[in-house]
């Protein structure tokens, strides 16, 4: 009988002690991840919207509003993302109030980004990324459509997602924008195309 | 993820096969794939003990450390529940189910240290399914572990006879087969739109 | 401080509860003598080769303890799982004939010509399924080597005259070569038999005599020359009785074709002693005359000519023959 | 003496070449072939291992006396995903890029062969020292079989190795992507291992 109950008390004891180790180290690293995670997304909302200082997060881990030093909201940074060869591609967009792109930033591989290696990480490729630097939003669009992007040879499907996904994403965030919004307002939007005929120009 | 079931089902079984694609489970996959039996028996094994521990970690996830906010203790958990729940199958099936034990019984203690088992609990708490979604998932995952161990078993015991190199013969060929079944494995990507 | 508690109640908790059950499960489902069980399984060699006929260790040492099987029957163990067994089990070692495999076929590459030219797949159950392989002689062995490839023991090599080749070390009789050889030209025989009819052809004579030189055709010298007729004709093949046989070896030298085989590493020759009254006892007796001298006179053996068969030491009335110069023959006397 | 030391020595050397845990001893393959990738995450990922290993072997041999023969696997269970949330939650706080990358494979270090086996054939019956030196020739063996088969991967898909662009340029614009799929790591570590059958031929295990 003295074996059995041993058995028992053994692995009571051995749990116990992993039990308080575990939640040392636990309550230890707890603080460490919280501010890693912090000071993660403030670098990517600067690095995206460069003018803003601070930022205020309206929904949760989508929209964000800039400000800048004297507390004028002066562009949005919001998250979208679209569906690309291997997985949905999440890209970060910063928006001044001229509804003109300031920059993007598309997740890495380390964030989960699932494209196909190698050919499907060439979108995260400066060259292509700066095509979208200070666009308008009519602008996004692949040269064949009228725009000024040029796709990426052999990963099509990648780069349209990433316009696709831009520009849903100014479509649905810019009411958000505070500045004369009310030009932005009659962009009278194709949906099936994606195409728009907005009076821009003028 | 996707929350229809029946996709669930297929994703876990061929798309994102759990040996092939996931690299799980592997240990077990070349050394028990070697006769068709031995496969077979294991693959029940498993299908058997990944249900349970599906269930069973489940709860115990939903119930005790998520309101009590101690998540980091799911590793420690999981896998003291898998190997004791091990250990109750094989004396449990030992004593009622003396045929069942003797066909799969020698492979109960082999299943302790299979990846796939805690792999699936993981992954079913990671994609935050609810309990009959995990249940159709781990069912998926262990009909796929099933279905290439058994398909895989068939194809060793061909190369059993193959006229090969001295060098080649065993684990080597077994893994360039694996590979050819997994390069057939990958044409299943974007079946039904589901990713890798 | 509050995690520290609660992760300590949950999995303290958990395991008390986990230990709790499992030392239940033990008591209540404790198998009787599991204890010798796990004694035995430790003492047996735990490679699973099945010669016991068990799938494995652990089925033979359950089988010893629950339905009380002899503890002889691990083949490979040889003496020492033996005596281990012996010593757990208090029993008495009735030790079981330790044996090892032995080829019965010497029809090689160069003995026994091909029927047809083969180049399918390097295994002798494949060869096997092809009119039952490429040898002229149907019973002989194809001698692919798939006795060598299944031995867990890695005792079987092939040779050039591709034949396979036991080791006597390595060999613990598991059996596996013996279940596994398609043609069944391998058998068990006894470790300290040392002398076997290296032949399996049910062919008549003249049929063998075509495709095999060293097939037995039977000419039944051997069975007129055996002093202690071990051997008897049975079918085209002399069956060998091994308790009559004394492995003299006189067989071996008379068969025409070679087709016994003599595991001897050595033969001793027969040494006369100045004791000998010549009276020519040993001549009458000597098969190969191998021995020479006038009668009254001291006899002397002729070491060429002498097998080591040991006739002539049992027939001498005073003696004085001794075998000289080889290891275990002295002990095999009539 | 002398050959106590010689053979404490061979358990560290053997690890490397004669045992090493992927090529011969054939366990620990998940996450062989699953992190190689990248020569930065499969370096991360042996690490991470290695430590688990070696502590987790220190502390079976230290305990060995008093874990009771019936329930010794619960046990080292414990103790070996002790270890491995301590990883866990270290890297999630100090690299968390990688910790990314890793997904899933590093919880389930707990479950990778190697390490229970270590435990169970090795840590459980010799003492401390021994145990340290078996579990750290282990984790240089596993270490060095991971670092190969990644450099090699992560070379003909994107023609660099730990991120330093060393491919020609057919490399780089038409990259090998088999070797990212499963299928190329399989291929990988069978020619691996019949290499390693061809020049350290190692007579097959009797059972």
């Amino acid at each position: 009988m003295k074996s059995l109950s041993w058995m028992a008390i053994s692995l009571f004891i051995v749990c116990l002690i992993a039990a308080g180790l575990l939640s040392r180290v636990y309550t230890v690293t707890k603080i460490q991840i919280e501010k890693q995670k912090q000071d993660g997304i403030q670098k990517q909302l600067s690095q995206v919207l460069p003018e803003a200082v601070s930022f205020r997060e309206t929904i949760d881990d989508t929209l964000w509003l800039g400000f800048d030093k004297d507390n004028q909201q002066i562009g949005i940074v919001f998250r979208t993302a679209w569906q690309g060869y291997a997985g949905p591609i999440p890209i970060l967009v910063g928006l001044g109030n001229d509804t003109v792109i300031r920059k993007i930033y598309i997740a890495s591989a380390a964030e989960g980004l699932k494209e196909t290696p190698g050919l499907g990480f060439k979108i995260r490729e400066t060259s292509f990324l700066e095509q979208f630097y200070n666009k308008m939003y009519k602008e996004i669009q692949l040269v064949k459509d009228g725009g000024t992007i040029h796709a990426i040879t052999a990963s099509t499907i990648s780069s349209n997602a990433v316009i696709n996904g831009i520009r849903a994403g100014i479509e649905r965030f810019q009411s958000n924008l505070d500045g004369d919004t009310n030009s932005v307002q009659d962009l009278q939007i194709d949906t099936t195309t994606g195409a728009t005929e907005s009076d821009y120009e003028k | 993820m996707t929350t229809n079931p029946l996709l669930i089902f297929i994703a876990a079984f061929i798309v994102n096969n759990i040996i092939l694609i996931r690299y799980l489970g592997l240990c077990p996959f070349f050394g028990v794939s070697t006769t068709l039996t031995t496969a077979f028996g294991m693959s029940t094994a498993c299908l058997f003990v990944m249900l349970i521990a599906t269930w069973v970690t489940w709860t115990i996830y939903h119930f005790l450390l998520l309101p009590l906010d101690l998540i980091f203790l799911r590793t420690a958990v999981f896998i003291l529940i898998i190997a004791t729940l091990v250990q109750f199958v094989e004396i449990f099936l030992k004593k009622n189910f003396k045929a069942l034990y003797s066909a799969m019984g020698i492979y109960l203690p082999l299943i302790t240290t299979n990846c796939a088992i805690l792999a699936v609990t993981f992954l079913a708490i990671d994609y935050r399914f609810s309990l009959i979604l995990a249940t159709i998932f781990a069912l998926g995952n262990a009909l796929g572990f099933g279905l290439v161990i058994v398909l895989f078993s068939a194809i060793r015991e061909r190369l059993e006879f193959a006229p090969l190199s001295r060098s080649f013969k065993g684990y080597p060929i077994a893994f360039i087969a694996a590979s050819l079944v997994a390069l057939a494995f990958l044409g299943f990507i974007g079946l039904f739109g589901l990713p890798l | 401080m509050s995690v520290f508690f609660k992760s300590i109640i949950t999995l303290g908790g958990l395991g008390l509860c986990l230990g709790v059950a499992l030392a239940f499960i033990f008591k209540k489902l404790a198998v009787a003598g599991s204890e010798l069980e796990k004694q035995i399984k430790a003492a047996l060699p735990g490679s699973n080769c099945g010669a016991c006929g068990f799938p494995g260790c652990a089925v033979y040492a359950e089988k010893i303890v629950k339905e009380n099987l002899p503890i002889n029957k691990c083949l490979p163990g040889g003496k020492e799982v033996l005596e281990k067994l012996g010593k757990i089990m208090g029993k008495d070692l009735d030790a079981l004939e330790h044996k090892i495999a032995a080829l019965i076929c010497r029809g090689g590459k160069d003995e026994c010509r091909e029927r047809f030219i083969y180049d399918g797949g390097t295994d002798c159950r494949q060869a096997y399924l092809m009119h039952g392989g490429n040898k002229s002689c149907v019973f002989g062995c194809v001698g692919l080597g798939h006795c060598a490839s299944v031995c867990p023991f890695g005792a079987i090599k092939m040779n050039k005259n591709r034949q396979p080749v036991i080791n006597d070390k390595k060999c613990t009789a598991c059996g596996i070569c013996v279940k596994q050889c398609p043609k069944d030209v391998l058998v068990l025989i006894p470790r300290t038999k040392l002398v076997y009819l290296a032949c399996v052809s049910q062919d008549k004579g003249k049929a063998v005599k075509d495709v095999c030189t060293v097939g037995c055709f039977t000419c039944n010298i051997c069975i007129r020359a055996c002093p202690y007729n071990a051997l008897t004709m049975k079918g085209n093949l002399p069956v060998m009785d091994f308790n009559k046989c004394t492995d003299c070896g006189i067989c071996v030298h008379r068969c025409p074709t070679d087709s016994y085989l003599d595991r001897a590493k050595a033969r001793p020759y027969a040494f006369i002693s100045s004791a000998c009254t010549g009276c020519g006892e040993c001549v009458k007796v000597c098969q190969f005359k191998a021995i020479e001298g006038s009668p009254e006179q001291r006899h002397k053996g002729i070491i060429a000519k002498c097998i080591g068969c040991g006739e002539c030491f049992n027939a001498c009335p005073v003696r004085a023959i001794t075998m000289a110069g080889a290891l275990g023959h002295q002990t095999r006397t009539a | 003496m002398r050959n106590k030391k010689s053979k404490r020595l061979q358990y560290l050397f053997n690890g490397i070449i004669l045992e090493n845990p992927i090529l011969i001893l054939m366990i620990g393959l998940c996450p062989a072939l699953a992190t190689s990738t990248t020569a930065k995450d499969a370096f991360g990922m042996s690490v991470a291992t290695s430590f688990v290993l070696i502590c987790s072997n220190i502390v079976v041999s230290l305990i060995r006396k008093f874990v009771p023969e019936s329930v010794r696997i619960p046990i080292f269970i414990i103790i070996i995903s002790t270890f491995v949330t301590i990883v866990d939650y270290t890297m999630q706080a100090y690299v968390p890029t990688l910790y990314r990358v890793l997904g899933v494979f590093v919880p389930l270090i707990v479950v990778n062969c190697m390490i229970l086996g270590r435990a169970e054939a090795f840590a459980y019956q010799h003492n401390i020292f021994d145990s340290f030196l078996d579990g750290l020739g282990k984790a240089v063996g596993f270490t060095l079989v991971l670092v190969i088969m990644s450099i090699i991967r992560e070379y003909f898909s994107t023609g660099e190795i730990f991120g330093f662009v060393i491919g020609p340029r057919f490399i780089i614009s038409q990259p090998m992507l088999f070797m990212i799929f499963p299928p190329g790591a399989f291929l990988l570590i069978g020619l691996l291992k019949a290499f390693i059958n061809k020049f350290i031929i190692k007579p097959e295990p009797t059972d």
